[in-house]
């Protein structure tokens, strides 16, 4: 398991009108070659800052990098010249934004835009480009590549736009690919040729991906690995069958339960109460702990360290903590939990080892 | 990943109960929209400069012909063509009453035998530039305001209607705006100020002539945007008349939009009446306003520089300041700039 | 020409200081290129529609009549050779020709005479100067006007190739000097007939018979040259080889081209001349240009208040008239207590007119108040508010507030409300008799004090202000019907009629007589500057110790 | 496509229509005479000059005739240069209004431009204040004033440029088109940067930054042309504003141009002139707008096929 | 079943009409809704849920066809008064809890509108108890009525735009997608609150949505649209159950479930409205496939439909 990018303790701040907003407050995480790594968490929980800050393209005057390192292939991205840097994205790690509708450039065409990182990265004639860019169209599965070329954005559907915006992000073979909510405008239907079209390009590149989405299933569908992210930090992190199967913070537990499975009838759906916790001054203790049914007392003064589920899952809660009480989670989590071998409610044959 | 575990006290590890109504606390300070894009406004260093700016102006365009010794309309016929001079400020060799004539550099007051002050100097007729500048920011003032109030009226009412009620009233407004762009301004206002009694409401009437069509395009422009608001078709639903959806959701929503534009149109009003003033059609002396003072002044620029120099400088503080004024209104009204 | 529009013009002047200079020896050697600002394009060649102080300057440089004004501004023949023979009874005038030729080298007849001041009498030409300049001088011009004559019966006529016999109405002292004025320029007739549409409409369309030939004028351009005529008559006199000609209308650009050096001679207006005073290039011309208070006795058929001589009197008195040209206008006007200007009209002995009556109605703030008082009681009030219309350039502007100011100052009571209004719409209110008091000014046309006193005769085209006195009327008429003949009792008479208008009736109110000040380069010699008519003469002129 | 050049166009003559229409009846309104020496003649004589120019028929007849000639092309002639047809009054001075027009607002655009866009790409640094510095002072400064001082310096002090006067070819037309350029440089800088701090922040933008495209492949490749898109619909209104100054500046360096023909008619009320020049104005502004919306079309794609489609 | 509450019968709404950009958000739908259900309304983004549910409410006037409530065309000329009353027996919750709360409002003012356009409340004093009781209701409190609205979250605002809507004592409330601009972790809070709200006062809802999973959970039953025409009715069970119309089943094998087990099976149907090959002047309408099951569809189609079910 080679790891191509670690992230360390990273802390960010946005300076703005009404003060100094926290919003990455120490995040760790690693990402192993040719996965996927899924983020979810609530809206303004940091997924997106925490990406952009890999690539470096927040607002440098506003921003402002506190702490930590991301290392790439061991090189650490924060120390790198802006120069450097541009060589590194689009060609090593590149990425794809949430709204196809305004993530192309409206006045240039298409083709110009793939073959952009065609020519800048790598060395070749605009005639090879332009033909790359064609095979890129058809990779992606837009029909008449080659007519599409000169056309302009407006022209294609929202589908038909985060194709393009996919085959400008492979269009240099990445080792890391960034996809920042790809789907989350796009309907269901089209989301999932879009997702199964992923799937299929990583299986050909073997690239690693970063995706984020604060649609559980979603997540379900693309995710190795999934890291839960809750005010400005992450909360827990493990494979997917262990965060669907054996969450073990709260907040997950809230995640999952509050939306009906297609057999969820009657009873009343799990709502996490309250507002996401105001960056600008973070509460003390556990970010969750004041919209959380179980909170402790220890929550409320001092922040959970990771505590380790299993050697892929860890979590960051006082419930792990030995001395914890046991509590129940939700009963859509208990249901949950029932078929995961590794979980204490397991209800299996394979034995737990809780 | 740390997975020390500290020895914590047991007590720490009980549940506590959380009211569910704390977690839907709102824990910043309710501010209105106003006094959020005041906090914008007030870092905005431009702006706030630009406010004292213009206070500092308007107080000084009363007061100012008050505090000074000269009234501006006494002409003192020989005391003409002054420098300025200051007491106190004579010692350090500026504002010390020295100036050019006839090639050499002399303390005209001394020449002239003159004993008082003129801050400003005095023009080609003895009188003071320091009442006269005021009293002229006076009338640029009233005229930039009467002329950018009306502006707003029309163009509000206009772009307003034309907007709200969309179709076929729509098209026809349209089309006369259409139209009504197509027509060279400057040449209209010439036109009609040959035509009319020369003076100050002659100027406002030629400013505002085309003026509004600016003011109705945005304001039709915000309106269709926000007709169709979610908030605006809640109200209809609710059953509120046109009238009340008008004058509580839309009014309200464009009114930082309005009064923006009415920022950038109060320098412009400034600045058409200093220049119909150089073609000739400005203000019946002895009426004078920025304009008419600059240009008074700009032919004397090589020898009497003091006579441009200081409505120049009251003219381009003025229009500094209200275009300072209204880039930082925009960023502060502007959701986009939210963060 | 009425001089109430031009403020700022280089008008009607007397060159003070280069006047006497001898012109015999010139630096041959030395380029005698002239470069002069005009301020105002030229709007015709047509001497039969020139009405403009720009198309008569050029006229009287390119063309040349039966007289010439000469460099002590006397009307002195010029193609005609020598003085005509007059006919007893002063109406028949019988002009010969000299030698002159065109400048495509035909020669000048008495027919061009002929046709050219026919042609300006023609309905179909729409002259404006015509008419007016030949009404009541020359015989039948008064009749074709009104229609009842054929323009052709115009009492000119061409007797043979080189004689010419105009015959007028009535004695007319100031004839002769009338034969200088662009409007009795001669016109080729073969010339202005084959061109058609076209005459005069470009330097090309257009003959010349004076000292120099227009080029380059493309008839609408702000730029254009006179050059030497090679075939005029007098050419050995003549010295420039070319005068190169901008129209500048920024003052100040004027002055920075002259500084600049590319120009040898710049206009300045109050402003500029002030600072340029001790400047040994400032020349100081003074103009025959007089301007006064309108005082209008009747609006709208209403009597004013103005009506009342007191009143007159005190504001003809109320404002001081040396402060005013020294320090507002400042270019060189000087303060008239007269109508009839200074430098302007000379009897034999070449004595000046002024010197008849001297001063009158002078600043007395004292007197002035003891008027207005007295006037005020007569109308039974104890304000009065008067409008004071005025024009609109910066100048006129800048008058107005002096004057409102010290009237106001002066004149405890009275409050003068400025009326400022373009020259245009002034004439208008003027022809309508809609204002009250204005400020107007007039330039001569003729070298003779009538032109400026037949505007107060009763019913006067330009009286327009309801001024009548019948012993005025009668001392102003006698002096061009009985007292025609006799120059010293006409003199007398139109002096008399003078005092009256002004000292007695305070009809008008004068304020100054109009100067200008130029920066003029010191090689720049011979320039003669002309009280009427064009502007200046350069026929003299020359360059010297330019290098 | 068609059908929208062939409503433009219609507009475009009832536009005209009504400008000549309210045109002339204002100079009918207009106080005193055309005829210079009005006054001086008595009303026979007059009646002959007034019938020469048709001013003798009733208003009615004589709006019916202009519009008539109008539609012919026909601006009639001038009441100041005898003779002279307003037409070619136009042409004869329409050479240098054009040039130094054209060079002030390609030069003040082109400058605006590209000092809005250092400001925007260095938002609050000395750069970006600055540059509004620049913008402001353009904006805050008449014309005339900024005429006079660059003609002195620039001209007399330094003696770099001519002063004044339309004699040495281009040379000549340098200072005022600087005079001219201040405007429009103002107004594009303004404009540029407050659309390209827009621009800068949108997504596509971002796209762009992470296909590793540098700041200057950034700035020009992608946010260039968009940022250029609103600044565009001024363009006309700018063209258009640049008569003011043209009167203005015209009239300072002695240039033989339109505005400085047209405010001597006006002085002079010559108003076949002031018609003439008026609707020459007109047709010119109408065309830069009917230009202007097309050029917009050529740089915003989505407008160019929309419109097309049509 | 119970009684009809609104019956839609017919109802077209085209967009520009005439012109070349017509675009037939709407284009021939009938339905009915009872007293006390939710139905649910499903499909594609731009099918035409939005003008379906703004057409009723008389947002929009309609281009054809009848919105009966309660026994009266809602889209017949009315009189004032009549229209106040209408607007508020049927209210309207929106999509965007950004944009459907005026920002100039305090919240006082937002959730009284209703009263003060309708009369409902005398003083000060009783209008401000309402609200605060209206607060309460959707689970927020007194403090909240002085705020303005961009100080709350979405999950709050959207509890606010139901707090305005139920300020009325509506009967009917149109829920166009509530909740799909909010956060999935606090799309639940809403979904709770408008099934409780319909318990306690009885309400009717028509549940407009693209997110099948939720809709289902809260429909009685659901409606499925596909470019501007209804394909498929049918209980929410049976919907789901038993998709017939292809392009239903499409939909429902897009959704994404929160369970990566049945992800990794999941094999997704793609929908090509071409398949159906109808032929020229086949009639194709809603039919009764089975009891209260409608599916959009030819005769023929009906017949093999039927057939298939039957040997379920
Ligand atoms: N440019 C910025 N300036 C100031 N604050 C910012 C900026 N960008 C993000 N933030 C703040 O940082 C926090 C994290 O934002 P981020 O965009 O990472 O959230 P997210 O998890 O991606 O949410 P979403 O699901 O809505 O995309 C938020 O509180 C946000 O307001
Ligand atoms: N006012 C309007 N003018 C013209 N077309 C409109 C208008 N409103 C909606 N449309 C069009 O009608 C169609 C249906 O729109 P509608 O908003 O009802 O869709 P929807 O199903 O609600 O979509 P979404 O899920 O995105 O809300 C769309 O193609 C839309 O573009
Ligand atoms: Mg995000
Ligand atoms: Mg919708």
């Amino acid at each position: 398991m080679e790891k191509i990018l670690e992230v360390k303790d990273l802390e960010l701040s946005f300076h703005t009108f009404a003060g100094e907003v926290k919003a990455i407050r120490g995040v760790n995480f690693d990402l192993i070659k040719g996965e996927t790594l899924a983020i979810v968490g609530e809206s303004g929980s940091g997924k997106s800052v925490t990406t952009k800050s890999i690539m470096r393209l927040l607002p440098e005057h506003s921003s402002e990098f506190k702490n930590g390192h991301i290392l790439f292939n061991g090189k650490d991205l924060t120390k790198l010249t802006d120069k450097e840097m541009q060589k590194i994205r689009g060609k090593d790690i590149s990425m794809i934004f949430q709204d196809p509708m305004t993530s192309l450039n409206p006045t240039m065409t298409i083709g110009k835009q793939i073959m952009e990182p065609i020519l800048k990265h790598r060395n070749v004639s605009k005639s090879v480009a332009h033909k790359e860019a064609v095979d890129l169209l058809r990779l992606v599965g837009m029909p008449k590549p080659e007519a599409r070329m000169k056309q302009y954005p407006h022209q294609f559907s929202g589908g038909q736009r985060q194709r393009i915006v996919i085959a400008i992000a492979l269009a240099c073979n990445p080792q890391i690919l960034i996809a920042d909510e790809p789907t989350t405008a796009l309907d269901v239907t089209i989301q999932a040729q879009i997702l199964e079209l992923m799937k299929d390009l990583q299986k050909k590149i073997n690239t690693s991906i970063i995706f984020i989405t604060h649609d559980l299933g979603v997540v379900a569908n693309v995710a190795d690995r999934v890291a839960v992210m809750y005010g400005g930090k992450i909360v827990e992190i493990g494979t997917v069958d262990e965060i669907f199967y054996n969450p073990q913070h709260p907040y997950t537990w809230g995640l999952l339960s509050s939306m009906p499975s297609l057999d969820t009838a009657d009873e009343k759906l799990y709502a996490i109460p309250g507002t996401p916790p105001d960056l600008l001054s973070p509460p003390k203790g556990d970010a969750f702990a004041l919209r959380s049914d179980y909170a402790l007392k220890i929550d409320l003064e001092e922040t959970p360290p990771f505590f380790k589920v299993s050697d892929t899952h860890y979590a960051a809660t006082w419930l792990l903590h030995p001395d914890a009480p046991q509590v129940d989670p939700p009963l859509a989590i208990m249901e949950r939990m029932k078929k995961y071998p590794g979980s204490r409610y397991y209800e299996g044959t394979e034995g737990g080892t809780y | 990943m740390s997975l020390d575990i500290k020895k914590i006290p047991a007590e720490s590890f009980e549940r506590v109960h959380i009211d569910s109504s704390q977690a839907e606390r709102i824990t910043k300070p309710s501010l209105s929209f106003w006094q959020d894009a005041w906090l914008r406004i007030r870092k905005n260093k431009g702006a706030i400069a630009s406010i004292f700016i213009l206070v500092f102006i308007i107080i000084m365009a009363f007061v100012g012909p008050m505090v000074s010794p000269h009234d501006a309309e006494t002409q003192t016929i020989t005391h003409a063509n002054l420098p300025p001079k200051v007491q106190g400020l004579e010692k350090l060799g500026i504002f010390d009453g020295v100036g050019t004539l006839a090639g050499k550099e002399v303390d005209l007051y001394e020449m002239k035998k003159v004993d008082t002050y003129y801050w400003f100097g005095t023009d080609g007729l003895g009188r003071d530039m320091f009442s006269r500048v005021w009293e002229g920011t006076q009338i640029s003032l009233l005229i930039a305001f009467v002329a950018a109030i009306i502006d707003m009226v029309i163009g509000v009412a206009y772009g307003g209607i034309s907007g709200y009620y969309g179709g076929r009233v729509d098209d026809i407004m349209q089309r006369v705006v259409e139209i009504l762009y197509g027509i060279p301004t400057l040449v209209i206002v010439i036109l009609m100020l040959l035509v009319m009694e020369p003076g100050v409401t002659a100027i406002i009437i030629a400013i505002t002539l085309t003026g509004w069509i600016g003011m109705s395009r945005i304001v039709r422009g915000q309106v269709l945007k926000f007709k169709n608001q979610e908030f605006v078709l809640a109200s209809r639903t609710l059953g509120a008349s046109n009238g009340r959806i008008i004058s509580k959701h839309i009014l309200p929503n464009i009114l930082g939009v309005i009064i923006i534009n009415t920022m950038f149109t109060i320098p412009t009003a400034i600045f058409f009446e200093a220049f119909l003033s150089f073609i000739g059609l400005g203000l019946q002396a002895p009426d004078a306003s920025l304009g008419t003072l600059i240009n008074d002044g700009y032919k004397l620029i090589r020898f009497q520089p003091h006579i441009l120099l200081y409505p120049s400088i009251v003219l381009s503080l003025l229009m500094i300041a209200f275009n300072l004024l209204g880039d930082g209104l925009r960023d502060a009204f502007d959701p986009k700039m939210k963060d | 020409a009425c001089g109430g529009d031009k403020e700022e013009g280089t008008e009607t002047t007397k060159d003070t200081e280069d006047t006497d200079a001898t012109t015999e020896e010139v630096a041959t050697d030395e380029e005698q290129v002239l470069n002069l600002i005009m301020n105002a394009e030229i709007p015709t060649m047509d001497s039969a529609l020139v009405t403009d102080a720009v198309g008569f300057d050029l006229l009287n440089n390119v063309n040349e009549g039966l007289y010439r004004l000469n460099q002590d501004n006397v009307a002195e023949p010029a193609i005609s050779e020598g003085e005509p023979t007059v006919s007893e009874d002063g109406l028949v005038y019988t002009f010969t020709l000299r030698d002159a030729n065109w400048s495509d080298g035909s020669p000048v007849t008495a027919n061009d005479f002929e046709f050219a001041w026919k042609r300006a009498m023609n309905p179909d030409t729409a002259s404006e100067y015509g008419p007016y300049m030949m009404d009541g001088v020359i015989k039948n011009a008064t009749a074709i006007m009104e229609g009842s004559m054929e323009y052709t019966e115009l009492g000119v006529k061409a007797l043979d190739e080189k004689t010419l016999e105009v015959t007028l109405e009535k004695p007319t002292p100031y004839f002769l000097s009338l034969m200088s004025f662009g409007t009795f320029l001669p016109q080729k007739e073969e010339f202005v007939t084959a061109q058609g549409e076209n005459y005069a409409k470009n330097s090309e369309a257009v003959l010349y018979n004076g000292p120099f030939t227009l080029a380059n004028w493309d008839g609408t351009g702000l730029s254009w040259q006179l050059l030497k005529n090679e075939e005029y008559w007098d050419k050995d006199t003549v010295k420039l080889t070319e005068i190169n000609y901008d129209v500048v209308k920024e003052p100040g650009t004027g002055v920075n081209l002259y500084s600049e050096g590319q120009k040898d001679k710049a206009p300045l207006t109050g402003e500029f001349a002030m600072q340029y005073a001790a400047d040994p290039e400032l020349i100081h011309e003074s103009e025959t240009s007089v301007f006064y208070f309108k005082y209008n006795q009747e609006r709208l058929g209403e009597k004013t208040p103005l009506a009342n001589v007191n009143i007159r009197e005190a504001i003809s008195k109320a404002f001081n008239k040396q402060d005013l040209v020294d320090v507002v206008l400042a270019n060189g006007s000087v303060p008239a207590n007269y109508l009839i200007p200074k430098d302007f009209t000379f009897d034999a002995d070449a004595n000046d007119f002024r010197d008849v009556n001297g001063d009158m109605a002078e600043f007395n703030a004292d007197e002035a108040k003891a008027a207005f008082e007295t006037g005020l009681s007569e109308l039974g009030v104890s304000e009065l508010t008067i409008e004071l219309l005025n024009g609109d350039t910066e100048s006129a502007k800048k008058t107005g507030e002096y004057l409102k100011n010290q009237l106001e100052t002066n004149l405890p009571g009275l409050t003068v409300k400025l009326k400022e209004v373009p020259f245009n719409v002034r004439l208008d209110l003027d022809t309508n008799q809609d204002y009250e008091m204005q400020i107007a000014g007039w330039g001569p046309d003729y070298q003779d004090p009538y032109t400026f006193m037949n505007l107060w005769l009763t019913g006067g085209g330009n009286n327009q202000m309801s001024y009548s006195n019948p012993e005025y009327d009668k001392l102003v008429s006698s002096s061009v019907n009985e007292l025609a003949l006799d120059p010293e009792a006409r003199w007398q008479a139109l002096a008399d009629a003078e005092k009256i208008l002004i000292d007695e009736d305070f009809g008008i109110g004068p304020i100054y007589q109009r100067g200008l000040m130029h920066l003029q380069k010191p090689y720049v010699k011979g320039i003669v500057a002309h009280p009427f008519g064009g502007d200046y003469s350069y026929k003299w002129a020359y360059i010297e110790g330019k290098n | 496509m068609t059908k929208y050049i062939i409503r433009r166009i219609v507009y475009m003559f009832i536009t005209l229509f009504l400008i000549a229409s309210a045109t002339f009846f204002l100079m009918k309104a207009l106080p005193g005479s055309p005829i210079s020496s009005a006054s001086k003649l008595p009303p026979s004589q007059l009646a002959v000059v007034e019938a020469k120019y048709g001013l003798d028929q009733p208003v009615p007849v004589q709006y019916a005739k202009y519009m008539l000639n109008l539609a012919k092309g026909d601006l009639g002639n001038s009441f100041q240069f005898k003779n002279a047809s307003v037409t070619d009054l136009i042409m004869n001075r329409l050479g240098p209004s054009v040039l130094i027009g054209s060079q002030g607002l390609i030069l003040g655009v082109a400058i605006g431009i590209l000092l809005g866009m250092i400001a925007a790409l260095r938002q609050n640094t000395i750069w970006d204040y600055g540059s509004t510095l620049i913008a402001i002072i353009g904006i805050s400064i008449p014309s005339f004033v900024f005429a006079t001082l660059l003609q002195y310096w620039l001209g007399v002090k330094w003696g770099l440029l001519p002063v004044a006067l339309w004699k040495d070819g281009w040379m000549s037309s340098i200072l005022p088109s600087i005079a001219l350029a201040m405007g429009p440089l103002a107004t594009a800088s303004r404009f540029i940067r407050t659309e390209m701090i827009e621009v800068i922040s949108s997504d596509y933008i971002t796209l762009a930054k992470s296909k590793g495209a540098s700041g200057f492949e950034i700035a020009f490749k992608h946010a260039f042309r968009n940022a250029l898109i609103p600044l565009i619909t001024v363009l006309g209104p700018l063209a258009a504003g640049l008569l003011t100054g043209s009167l203005v500046i015209e009239q300072i360096f002695a240039i033989p141009g339109i505005g400085e023909q047209f405010v001597k008619a006006i002085v002079s009320n010559d108003f076949s002139i002031i018609m003439g020049t008026t609707i020459f104005y007109s047709v010119f502004l109408i065309v830069i707008i009917f230009v202007v919306d097309v050029l917009y079309g050529i740089v915003d794609p989505r407008i160019r096929l929309s419109g097309g489609s049509k | 079943m119970a009684e009809k509450l609104l019956e839609i019968k017919n109802l077209k709404q085209y967009f520009n009409q005439g012109k070349p950009n017509e675009v037939r958000a709407v284009d021939d739908i009938s339905f009915d809704i009872y007293k006390g259900e939710t139905l649910g309304l499903v499909g594609e983004s731009g099918c035409g849920k939005s003008t379906t549910g703004r057409t009723i409410i008389r947002l929009y006037d309609a281009t054809d066809g009848q919105v009966i409530y309660d026994g009266v065309n809602v889209h017949d000329k009315k009189s004032k008064k009549d229209l106040k009353e209408f607007n508020r027996k049927m209210q309207m919750i929106f999509q965007d809890p950004y944009a459907s709360l005026n920002p100039r409002m305090k919240v006082l003012d937002i959730i009284a509108e209703g009263l003060d356009i309708h009369g409902l409340v005398k003083n000060p004093k009783e209008r401000k108890e309402r609200v605060v009781e209206l607060l309460e209701t959707v689970g927020l409190n007194r403090e909240h009525a002085d705020r303005y609205a961009h100080e709350f979250s979405g999950g709050q605002r959207q509890r606010l735009g139901i707090a305005r809507a139920l300020a009325v004592n509506p009967e009917f409330i149109i829920a166009d997608e509530p909740i799909s601009a909010l956060d999935v972790s606090i799309q639940a809070q809403v979904v709770n609150l408008l099934k409780e709200l319909q318990e306690e006062k009885g309400l009717t809802y028509l549940f407009i949505a693209h997110d099948l999973s939720m809709v289902k959970y809260i429909s009685d039953r659901i409606g499925v649209m596909y470019f501007g025409k209804l394909v498929e009715l049918a209980t929410a069970e049976e919907l789901y159950a038993n998709p017939m119309h292809p392009y239903t089943q499409s939909l429902l094998s897009a959704i994404p479930l929160p369970d990566p087990n049945y992800e990794r099976t999941r094999v997704r149907k793609s929908y090509d409205p071409a398949n159906h090959n109808y032929q020229d002047g086949e009639e194709v309408a809603m039919r009764e496939v089975t009891p209260g099951h409608f599916v959009y569809c030819s005769e023929k189609e009906m017949k093999s439909l039927k057939a298939i079910s039957s040997s379920k």
